[in-house]
């Protein structure tokens, strides 16, 4: 569907000219792929419609942004948006970023993707970008599932609840994702639910911003493979769950913010730190080694 | 075929992208949309105006639609872009 | 006939595997022919149509997929849409009344048969529209004389989650008993 | 030996190849499986994870990625294990380093590969069978591993009862091949007694402690095998080793080790191949396949034959290794080999290979997304024929 | 060299009969392999040293012990230990323990390997072990380098060593490992120095006993590859640096442990805690949802 | 385009094959590289690590493993950097999902795999040439990739430079084999002024964001390139896609991708292959090799030609795509043809069956762990001659 | 060939495993050790029991050497071996 | 003679790498043949013996590795003891005089030339026992005529870290005139 005719799909109220709707997700999205796969009620979308929203408050050229995806149903984010977007493998949508940022410095680059793909088979990358601290930022779409793959458990799936590969309930520990990658050097860690978007939407332009490496966690409902096998109803009832369920707390340890479906789900920003960016660090120690005979790397008119 | 301007905004939809998740009922603040009672393509109930005297245009339905398929907008923002519209200044698509 | 080609059309979550199950069971153990069912999946899917397919044949089945579809079961107007035309003429239609128009012209011109049910009206009475599949299984068994009613019924309890199987036998009644009525107005 | 009762769910069954596969490694013995999600291979372990608690003494893990499901096995194996995992092409692509391993650690094991169109993450929930070659030469430097075939449910019942018992005897990986298509089929599967399932034991040393060293040679060409704790107290390696297992880093270690590795398989090829053949003794055309291909190819052959041309199909069931001898005589007097096969030209070459200028290859590719239509491979058959 | 050949190698001050010198290593060593490729004044043995005497405290029956490790310099460990012991894959130790845990869990499981081996490569399977917590225990041998291959850089190279593949000064930063492990869940988490080998010794004893995923991190010198390149001596420099350098404070928060050659080495024991082990929560999960139908796993006699 | 002087250390050297590959590649216009250290061939990376500071605009980084390396080059391609990791044979096994994505996302990329003896751990600081089917084979799906093998330091200098620019030319992964006795061995090395060096350009498109779609072919079956950050806000992925690099689950859009994908190769097969001869012409037998083993070759050529055997040499410096029709072609006119290979057979797969049964193919194994001795290839040459 | 008991203990040595690291000299606590004038077979000076009084039989250097080369051991304890190893008593070597 | 074939033997730490390279460079970049230089490491080797190889030609080396060793240089016993027995007969033998004990009955049996140099005495003498090596090269241009030493200062030159040109030029100059010396006395 191009942009023109997706703009002429809006039904307005009654109102002319249509093409008038200046939705900033419009503008970020490659028209021509949707609809999109995701299910009904599924809460990708909304940190989507965040996300550009993000984008339009940070203001930032979209031509020096790129999206990268690993594999799953978040992974497929990276093929909606219309900015040098890429699907990789999965578990690898860091290696690849890191790979992208560091040989064109001056891209803005995010990561996009899915718990598992993050955590589980992309854990390692992920601790060594947080090591790094290179200047990237991670979405993290915590849905408790391997969406992709018909709803198996994750490193997320909390004690109790049922998959394909947990039938008879979730009995092993799962990660503490914020604590982990703070204590991995993450410089800027905060997670929200997409029942908030706007606090959603300001996480998402701060971590984008931070320099170094940012993580955001957005806890959002897989209806199709995990709340109906656990009982817990369509996407619309986990938002709302998400509403009593969410307690804010800015600035908590990160010991306290473990999930579980018994305790309250702890929001907010819990990590904004300073600490040297990777491409700063070795400009340095190189500079301090090697005097004139290196050149500044990634700095352009004096900038980086 | 303009309309009536009751409230302080208005929505755009784009029925066919709908699937019936309610996330934009159940968020509007001021509860104005309601199902349809129709269904569209795919077989879903889409979201209504249905009270639009209490819209204010706070695009909330928007940030929640996981599809893209709703978008509020204040009359004053419309009027703002007719008026760009209108001096020729072309609205940018790409930012 | 002696071989079968049947397609099972529907959205996601309107049991159209399962019931490709009960048919291919009912046809392949209780029946004692060759079945093979096949299924589309996958994250394209989502949202949107499923389907299954079935061949049955006296002789072992070499190509697993449908070739010549001679009997379509639709749940959906997109099911409808998307398979309907690939019908072979002279083959055989069973839709969800209430869910899928049908161009009567087109059917009649390719000689094709069709019954149609209200599927959910039906489940929807039996208070669970979860079991609207089962009712159609029930209406196949009657109409479409591929497996018999016995061996449909035996595949039911066979295939439904342990403490549905009193629901699931009344909806497939349901089915039944319409579509033996409708052979006999007709 | 007889199969264990628990594992074996007796009975006719309506079921799928991935299924059916999990109900085989059961019946086999298997009561350790390892595993990484990935579609269209998923269901074999979802199936071991619900069953395997009822079972009884097993264990279903998920592991953090393949690279942990295709080490975790070799734990388990060397813990007295029968085990396996399941994964498709990218799992596949992931698990070489580990499926090296296994090869040098000289362990039985069994890996699932439900085929789905490649390269890379290519399509997820379609058909294909581009990873034959990979099977086989996917890990660096020589090793031989055993492949078999699947077109069927029953058949992944069976093949892979199959592959754990050429797994126990020869101490190598052995790879149980589904395409998509296979694992998502529902037909009729019959599950028999326990006892009328033959398993292969574990060869178990008979030696003591102190005779034994895990890389002698006990049974043929094959070591015997002890499980951790029981006392031997033994030590194994990746690296280059001796018979005791230990590290020794020259070319006569690398020459003994390697050899004895290869030719295990290699000299015992003619017990481990297993082919049917129809109508290929007196035919012009063979065709040769595996797996759903194999299928397709019948119904062509069928229609061919109708057209009065001799063609026969020789279904490969143990692809690697290949029925070599038999392919040759058949290139000494058939006019024309046909290979269909679910990708644009793998097994091709080695049937190429074996025909030896005796007479022409051609392949029948097929791209993956679906099977070969019947219509093409007899079309290749009718043009072979002129 | 055979065991006896072993003992009479040895010169004994004058002292007759040799064999009896009851040495705890010979006892656990393979005596055939020695003597081993260790460097001189490589630290790897003195830890090697260290777990033989905490088994000899431990008395545990040694045929119930299998070593893991991984490759690289210490990767050989387990290649010189009489014990059921398995060398892997680079990285992939964990997994395999694991694997052999769960799949005998009478087995006291130890995973014997490197800094570059355990948290460059298998830094993934590092946190996920620990997130389980099954009971396995690691020994982490950390010299700051990637000693089998050359000296390349690792996670744990200090800032501005030079090595390898950081030939201006290391400028990337470092894995605070305890942290790491303690974030992902590890149960036990203690770091020594060769230099207190008492002190190494019990903690190699507690990590085994204690029930769940432990971790002990050793730092130890290697000459030839870190210290020589960096103008830090001989081996034994660093082990008398090591004194000096040390301050032990059991207890300390993970987050002040971080290690820079400029600051002080904390040491001691960091995490020592309860948390449900991976085969109790299984069995009592799988109890819990299946009742009679299951049979608890790897229990004999009522114990697991 | 002329080499950029800044990458080129003209000069006349006494370096050995590792060093020799990393000036190879800055002369290229590398200026990414990323790795994870692995015997025997981390120099590679330790030589590119001290020298991009200095050359400038460039970056080495060192991943946390070698799926990492693999896929961080992919980023740095696609930021419009010329890239390359360096690895040996278990970096290769776990790189083999990223050998397929770049086959996918059809990128010019250089993996350079410094061989030691496998398989698993093996033997690594010794020699073996057990690699060479893994390359071509090691991931799942169709795909086709190049490779050349180096016999000398020199080599590992102009075929390194080689590789990047038939990287650049049919944007696909090119292999860079080096036998460790080749990447550890000292030769001089003549490295010529940079404008004496042919280098390939990155084929950019031509066409502005708006026509361009980055899967539609250009310079022939190519489709042009853009880098990150230039506007044309492309998308790519590895499921199977169409030409917009937007995924396309079929059958028909697998086809036309795996299609251009092998043939922009085999189509193009005659381009890419190089060999080099030694009296073939006239010869009775024909020894093939590539690598080191050519250089030992020669010698068992030379003394056999002294016993007035007619014996040819074909070394393969391109070995995948193989030289088909040349190889076709000798075999018509041998008596015999001989490979010899540092593994227990790989390559001779090919070889025998491009000899089409026209003359025997025999091979001369080599387990790993050193090289051959003159006198077993002569030998195999005197046996063939009889 | 028994010896004056000098000090507690004493040390055994395998002169051939030792690399002269001087880990055992350094961390004697009774500094009772010292450097070989004489090589080895390798090339490296080794250790030799200088003060013999002052040997306490801790094996502090046992646990330090990284070569598996010295133990140490004290009288007392070598008594009791002995004495078990005359009453036939077998000194376990696989604990 | 035209083909060299030489073997580098001693103890890891005493430069024989970087002699194998300086008599390859020598060879190769200054004199105008072919050398091929290998070397056997690993970590089987990590603290005991290391040695380099060399072939050096007239024509381009085929096989590279060393087959008929006819000059072997030893730094260490062990060395001498792996590889003296490998000498052809009627090579050449340079020992480090201290520390390598020769059998030299045997070596005279064989034909086999040698000649002794105290090097690290020498190398100690100039402050720095590391410079044994260069000590060694000098009396190898000295002694075995395999390059000439105008070539081998040359390449030592080029091979020594910067800064400490001066003490190995003494070095290599201490073995060349020990070496003159010794065959002028012989
Ligand atoms: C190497 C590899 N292993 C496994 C898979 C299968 N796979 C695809 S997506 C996915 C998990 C996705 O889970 P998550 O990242 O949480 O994303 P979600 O779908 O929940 O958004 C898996 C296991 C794959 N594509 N590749
Ligand atoms: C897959 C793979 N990648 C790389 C290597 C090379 N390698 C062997 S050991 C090692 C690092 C060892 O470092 P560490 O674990 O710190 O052990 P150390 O030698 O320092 O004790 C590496 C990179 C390998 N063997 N396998
Ligand atoms: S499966 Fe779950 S995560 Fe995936 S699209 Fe559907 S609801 Fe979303
Ligand atoms: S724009 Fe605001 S008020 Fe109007 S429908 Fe949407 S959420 Fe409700
Ligand atoms: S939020 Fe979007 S998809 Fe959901 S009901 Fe409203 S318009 Fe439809
Ligand atoms: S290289 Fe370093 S870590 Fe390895 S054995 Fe030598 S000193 Fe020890
Ligand atoms: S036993 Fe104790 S006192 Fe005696 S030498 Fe060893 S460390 Fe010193
Ligand atoms: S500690 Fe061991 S290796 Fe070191 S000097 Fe003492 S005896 Fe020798
Ligand atoms: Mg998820
Ligand atoms: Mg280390």
């Amino acid at each position: 569907m191009s942009e023109k005719d997706m703009k002429e799909t809006y039904e307005g109220a009654g109102v002319s000219p249509q093409d008038q709707a200046d939705n900033p997700v419009d503008r970020i999205l490659r028209q021509e792929r949707m609809p999109h796969i995701w299910c009904p009620g599924c809460g990708i979308g909304t940190t989507v419609n965040c996300f550009a929203r993000a984008l339009e408050k940070l203001n930032i050229d979209l031509d020096n942004l790129a999206v990268v995806s690993g594999i799953g149903c978040t992974g497929r984010v990276a093929g909606y948006l219309k900015v040098d977007s890429f699907h990789t493998t999965h578990g690898r949508a860091i290696p690849f970023a890191t790979g992208l940022k560091l040989a064109n410095p001056k891209m803005k680059v995010v990561v996009y993707s899915g718990d598992g793909d993050l955590t589980a088979i992309g854990g390692n990358h992920l601790i060594h970008a947080a090591r790094r601290n290179l200047d990237i930022t991670v979405i993290l779409v915590n849905n408790f599932t391997y969406g992709m793959t018909g709803g198996q458990y994750a490193p997320t799936t909390p004690f109790g609840s049922i998959q394909t590969t947990m039938p008879y309930g979730m009995y092993e520990h799962q990660f503490n994702i914020p604590k982990l990658v703070a204590a991995a050097g993450a410089v800027y860690v905060a997670r929200w639910t997409v029942y908030q978007v706007a606090h959603l939407t300001r996480a998402m332009t701060e971590a984008i911003a931070k320099k170094g490496f940012s993580l955001v966690e957005v806890m959002s409902p897989c209806p199709t493979l995990y709340l109906r096998r656990n009982r817990l109803g369509e996407g619309i009832d986990e938002v709302k769950r998400f509403k009593e369920w969410a307690v804010r707390k800015d600035g908590a340890d990160v010991n306290d913010v473990g999930i579980s479906r018994d305790k309250p789900l702890i929001i907010g920003k819990f990590v904004d730190i300073e600490r040297d960016e990777y491409i700063d660090l070795m400009n340095r120690q190189l500079s301090k080694k090697l005097g004139d005979r290196y050149t500044l790397y990634g700095v352009e008119n004096g900038e980086v | 075929m303009t309309t009536e301007r009751k409230g302080k905004g208005t929505i755009f939809l784009r029925k066919e992208f709908c699937k019936g998740c309610a996330y934009c009922i159940e968020t509007c603040p001021t509860h104005c949309l309601e199902f349809s009672e129709e269904f569209n393509e795919k077989g879903y109930h889409f979201p209504v105006l249905a009270r639009p005297e209490k819209c204010t245009g706070c695009d909330i339905c928007g940030m929640f639609c996981p599809d893209f398929a709703i978008f509020g907008i204040t009359w004053k923002k419309m009027d703002k872009l007719q008026a760009q519209k209108n001096e020729g200044g072309k609205v940018e698509s790409r930012s | 006939m002696a071989k079968y080609e049947i397609k099972i059309g529907g959205l996601g979550g309107q049991g159209v595997i399962l019931s490709g199950i009960i048919i291919g069971r009912a046809a392949a153990i209780y029946d004692g022919k060759y079945a093979t069912m096949t299924q589309s999946f996958g994250p394209e899917a989502r949202g949107s149509a499923a389907s299954s397919e079935l061949v049955i044949d006296t002789e072992p089945v070499g190509y697993p997929y449908v070739v010549n579809q001679n009997i379509l079961v639709v749940m959906a107007r997109g099911a409808y849409k998307e398979y309907g035309p690939r019908l072979v003429d002279g083959g055989m239609l069973l839709y969800e009344k209430d869910l899928v128009p049908i161009d009567e012209e087109d059917l009649k011109r390719r000689k094709i048969r069709y019954f149609g049910i209200p599927a959910t009206a039906f489940a929807e009475e039996l208070g669970r529209r979860i079991v609207l599949n089962i009712v159609m299984m029930g209406f196949f068994a009657a109409v479409a004389g591929v497996v018999s009613p016995e061996s449909m019924e035996k595949a039911v309890l066979a295939s439904v989650p342990k403490g549905t199987e009193k629901l699931n036998l009344s909806a497939f009644q349901k089915g039944l008993e319409y579509g033996r009525n409708l052979l006999d107005n007709k | 030996m007889k199969a264990d009762p628990k594992g074996v769910l007796t009975g006719i069954h309506f079921m799928d190849g991935n299924h059916a596969a999990c109900e085989g490694a059961l019946a086999a013995g298997c009561r350790f499986a390892a595993g990484y999600p990935i579609t269209p291979s998923t269901e074999v372990v979802e199936r071991f994870a619900a069953r395997i608690p009822v079972v009884g003494d097993g264990v279903f893990i998920q592991m953090e990625d393949e690279l942990a499901s295709s080490i975790a096995i070799q734990g388990a194996v060397w813990a007295g294990r029968k085990a396996m995992t399941v994964t498709s092409g990218p799992g596949i692509s992931l698990m070489q380093e580990h499926i090296g391993l296994a090869a040098t650690y000289e362990i039985p094991l069994v890996f699932i590969d439900v085929m789905r169109g490649g390269p890379s993450t290519g399509l997820p929930t379609l058909p294909a069978q581009g990873d034959i070659m990979q099977v086989k030469w996917g890990s660096h430097g020589d090793y031989e591993i055993i492949t078999l075939a699947t077109s069927s449910p029953q058949e992944c019942f069976d093949l892979t009862i199959k592959a754990f018992n050429l797994a126990e005897l020869y101490r190598c990986p052995v790879f149980v091949l589904l395409d998509e298509v296979v694992g998502h089929m529902l037909e009729k599967v019959v599950i028999p007694e326990a006892d009328e399932i033959e398993v292969q034991e574990r060869l178990w040393t008979k030696k003591t402690p102190e005779e034994y060293w895990p890389y002698d040679p006990e049974y043929g060409m094959i070591p015997g095998m002890v499980k951790a704790g029981d006392g031997y107290r033994i030590h194994t390696t990746g690296l280059t080793h001796d018979h005791r297992g230990y590290p020794n880093l020259n070319t006569k270690t690398q020459y003994e080790m390697v050899n004895r590795m290869i030719n295990k398989i290699k000299d015992n090829a003619d017990k481990i191949i297993e082919y049917e053949e129809d109508g290929v003794e007196g035919a012009d055309i063979v065709v040769i396949a595996y797996g759903v291909t194999t299928r397709v190819a019948k119904k062509a052959i069928e229609d061919a034959r109708k057209k009065g041309i001799k063609v026969g199909l020789l279904k490969l069931v143990v692809v690697w290794p290949m029925p070599e001898k038999r392919i040759r005589e058949i290139a000494k007097n058939a006019k024309a080999l046909i290979v269909a096969e679910g990708n644009m030209g793998q097994l091709v070459y080695e049937v190429e290979r074996l025909a030896a200028g005796n007479c022409p290859t051609t392949l029948v590719p097929h791209p993956g997304g679906g099977v070969h239509k019947p219509e093409t491979i007899e079309k290749a058959i009718l043009e072979a024929a002129k």
